[in-house]
């Protein structure tokens, strides 16, 4: 298990007061804060040997380019990926889906052809196949979920058929915290010969992921979700699909000769990195994969699943909330979206906002799974490394007040002074 | 613990805004109507629905309704009642002058005479996210406003 | 006139010693270095604020978001744009010029236009058109160039016509150092309907550009050229133009309301940034913007002229080089190639760089400028505010040892110790 | 000052490198030829042309012309000196050798018996930048032999 008194004291930021009150940071899934390791290593990049990388004839180059590509190694590694070239950098998980949608699929996806998504994609992982599915005249399908939050198993074995061609799901709903079963999904695909991208944007940085375990083709993820700086984030390609994919960005870097009317593509992974790549942030990313795996991912996920279990246990106590999301911590990620008819979750998020408790509230980019629900907008907290249960308990607790002096008239009566 | 929040968060929420927030004016659906504008904030899912019936040129009977958080229902219900018997161009400068309040710009005063409630929306100004929660009534009045003078 | 004493005090990688001896950087048109209130910045944010930024109700989401929106303002400034929407954050120059190959030119050329480039494009401001036209029908029409390495005037005017859809031209060589009249041309291509796409990436780091004196409808300029961090750029669009553009990438952010099959775009410049963006970095490209600012972009104009015109008169006394690019530098921003027939840039490079002196060696990304020049590569010096002509002094004598190295068959024997 | 850069230089620039650059060896266009093969760095327009005349399966005559930086030079200048007399089976494995050991691998000694000068490549790891430029000669005669193979 995790030591998090000593995490917490990697994460200056954590040192931070909020209206006079110590920083309660509950909102890991839209980011996550940085360790010092990491805010070290920009300065360590900027102070000490900064320069374009690849074909640069002097120390600083070789320097950087080193570095540069160890951080690819690393987070190659991290991912299981069979080779460090099979791992293209992106600003985020929203670019590398984009990359797959304006390469592969829109090569690859041809009319009557099916892409099959899930209810409780992320806008990132749904309206880059919308225009997929209508330049291309392929149909987009919607995988429907149960009450519960989770995919409906009486219905996903048949929306995966003949006709599908590519299924983008995400594995760790960032609405729901739902983990969805990927590998078998991904199984299913291949046996009728479709591809499969994984959105491992809340997953990635909160468990074990191995691209060969899970036999995916794509696997899109961010940098700044997972202890990384923002600006940077990472799109695993298996090998021979890779090969076959035509550039998406043209210039500099990506290029093996240029005429005036036509040019011959780099290898890989350069043929898809046009122009001076986010050099220190891949650093950065590569200093942040170090910190988790030193950690171990396995114990990252035990100790978020324990802090679920107790979060989930005294949420539940709290009458006048709804939860979201299955109640099984196994299938559960560490984010924790609530409810209440009478209180919007707006004026909840600013009432524990004045308590230094941050999270968000709103439709967390997926509006097509609050209409499902329902409902228009959730409160979410998401935990991460450093999450402790005193911070659950200052969260339950504040809520109980927020809730109170929102629906009981008298309360301003009863405060003292 | 919460009591120190609460101070900053009465600034917000001042009982102004609570009143109006559990006690909507003027909330009855007005039907005919000659104004008639709905607003919906799709972030948060706040709406707003007026209707304005006309007499003489004035404001005979309002009607709004709102759904979403605190703020914009508050904001709605003044806007509601500060509606009440004016003419659609002195509607136009209270929207304008809240948005000019909300923006931080010098408030003109006299817009404000007789509509205190008004002043209470101030206080958003110190919670930046929250201004478009406010403003939703108003920008749905103007745009309706507006859309008459094309 | 620059105080270029106490700028070098904030440049902490100046102090480094490279293989023993003090760094000369003189690869500026690669990279720039980065000052200190720029890597503080990036230490500020993730120590002190770092969240996600747009709809977050707590207090770190305000702030990142107060301060990220406050960056679009001052590069907005910077570049004279009229207002802050008409800058979209990209990840470099490269990828802002793919934006507008991708939205506004794959919707508006048309079989048989012309997209019109200059020979001594780099290659991000080639291969793009060359996609355009190849998937539109249009024709590429390349702009040659005299043997001083300027746009050929005998000849430039016959290139934009009625025919003319696209003018995409850099401001400044990054190979010859060529400052190209941008505005001239853009009223040139203005008048025949065109729209105008200047590449800034060597300008907007060097000298005062204003686009609403230059009248262009798209500016695309890279952070990291500009003592700013890398992984952030910007497109700078005019706002009649931007308004009709298709978005790029697509999800998060850049959407107003979504359904499972279609989405309504949000505002400008959001429904251009999908997903996280790189928040740290702008914020710091807005520390650089101030940094530039406080020096003033003329001060830092005459500095490089100067420094060009002393260096320039510096090289030419070494008979066995080549030197290209204008000799007036009026006409010519700080890029100092440099050639000798017997001795290959690469072996240059090596030299120069065991003795401290960081220079770039190779094609530029220019290749067809090569080819135009009858050469394959090029050594290149290029300066920028903290360079001295000391450091001019010292490139100098060490291409003189170099090039005594590689050619005189004795000096071994010479060579004490 | 440029002393103490040489000292560098001079590893990576030893005497055998320039003495092989200075003074190319077989560096005539060998016709007619049994293997034959160019390569090309387009990145720094390094190029290499080789021909090999073989008798009894063996090289009898080679030929190795190359243009660009003085390593790539010297590089194909020893390459052409230790292809002589070697058989196809033989020349993949120097070849292979070669990019052994500039990939820092354990080199396998027995493969430079004979080629002291092989030796003198080993200094371009130091200068990781320009290892591609040593390579470009062997890795041309490989393509060559592995295609030969296909
Ligand atoms: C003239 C010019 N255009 C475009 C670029 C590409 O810039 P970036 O690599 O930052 O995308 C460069 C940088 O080398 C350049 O000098
Ligand atoms: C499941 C999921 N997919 C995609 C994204 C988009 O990630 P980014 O904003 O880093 O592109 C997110 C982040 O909110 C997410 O949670």
């Amino acid at each position: 298990m995790l030591d998090v008194k000593a995490i917490r004291k990697n994460f200056p930021i954590l040192d931070r007061k909020v209206y006079g009150k110590p920083l309660v940071y509950l909102d890991n899934a839209a980011t996550s804060q940085k360790p010092h390791s990491v805010i070290q290593s920009l300065v360590d990049y900027y102070e000490g040997y900064n320069a374009n990388v690849h074909r640069g004839v002097h120390a600083l180059s070789m320097e950087a380019t080193d570095k540069y590509e160890e951080a690819r190694h690393k987070v190659a590694r991290f991912i299981g990926a069979p080779k460090p070239e099979s791992v293209i950098w992106t600003r985020n998980t929203s670019e590398a889906i984009n990359l797959v949608a304006y390469t592969w699929a829109a090569a690859n996806i041809k009319a009557g052809d099916e892409i099959v998504v899930s209810q409780m994609e992320h806008h990132s992982n749904l309206v880059p196949w919308q225009k997929v599915a209508r330049d291309n005249g392929a149909t987009l399908q919607v995988i429907p979920i149960t009450k519960e939050g989770v995919l409906d198993p009486s219905q996903t074995d048949s929306f995966i058929t003949r006709k599908t061609k590519l299924l983008a799901i995400n594995q760790v709903s960032n609405s729901l915290g739902t983990i969805n079963p990927v590998k078998s999904l991904t199984k299913k695909a291949h046996a009728f010969g479709a591809k499969v991208l994984i959105d491992g944007a809340q997953s990635v940085p909160h468990m074990p992921v191995d691209v060969k375990d899970l036999d995916c083709d794509f696997l899109a993820f961010s940098g700044h979700k997972m202890l990384g700086p923002t600006g940077i984030g990472a799109l695993y390609v298996k090998p021979d699909v890779l090969e076959k994919m035509e550039p998406f960005l043209r210039g500099g870097e990506m290029v093996l000769e240029v005429w005036n009317d036509r040019a011959t593509w780099n290898g890989l992974p350069m043929r898809f990195e046009a122009g001076t790549p986010n050099i220190a942030d891949a650093i950065a990313l590569g200093a942040a994969v170090d910190y988790l795996t030193a950690l171990g991912m396995d114990n990252v996920r035990e100790h978020e699943k324990q802090l679920t279990q107790y979060a989930l246990s005294q949420l539940k106590q709290i009458e006048e909330l709804d939860l979201f999301g299955p109640m099984d911590v196994s299938q559960r990620g560490g984010i924790l979206p609530f409810h209440n008819s009478e209180v919007h979750p707006h004026d909840l998020g600013t009432y524990l906002d004045r308590e230094g408790i941050a999270i968000r509230t709103g439709h967390h980019c997926t509006m097509p799974l609050m209409r499902a629900m329902g409902i228009v907008a959730t409160a979410r907290a998401s935990l991460y490394i450093y999450n402790t249960e005193e911070e659950v308990d200052k969260l339950v607790a504040v809520l109980k007040d927020a809730l109170r002096y929102f629906t009981d008239g008298t309360k301003r009566a009863n405060r003292p002074g | 613990m919460a009591q120190s929040a609460q101070t900053d968060l009465d600034d917000l929420y001042g009982d102004v805004i609570l009143d109006h927030c559990r006690n909507p004016r003027n909330s009855n659906p007005v039907e005919p109507a000659d104004l008639r504008a709905d607003g919906v904030n799709p972030f948060c899912g706040d709406e707003v629905h007026l209707q304005v019936a006309l007499k003489n040129g004035r404001a005979a009977r309002v009607g709004v309704q709102s759904v979403g958080c605190s703020i914009n229902r508050a904001s709605a219900s003044i806007m509601a009642e500060a509606l009440e018997d004016k003419t659609p161009a002195h509607m136009s400068a209270l929207a304008q002058a809240v948005r000019a309040m909300m923006d931080g710009k010098s408030s003109t005063d006299w817009v404000f005479q007789g509509h205190a409630d008004l002043r209470a929306l101030e206080q958003v100004r110190e919670f930046p996210v929250r201004i478009k929660c406010a403003l939703l009534p108003w920008t749905t009045l103007e745009d309706e406003l507006t859309g008459r003078q094309d």
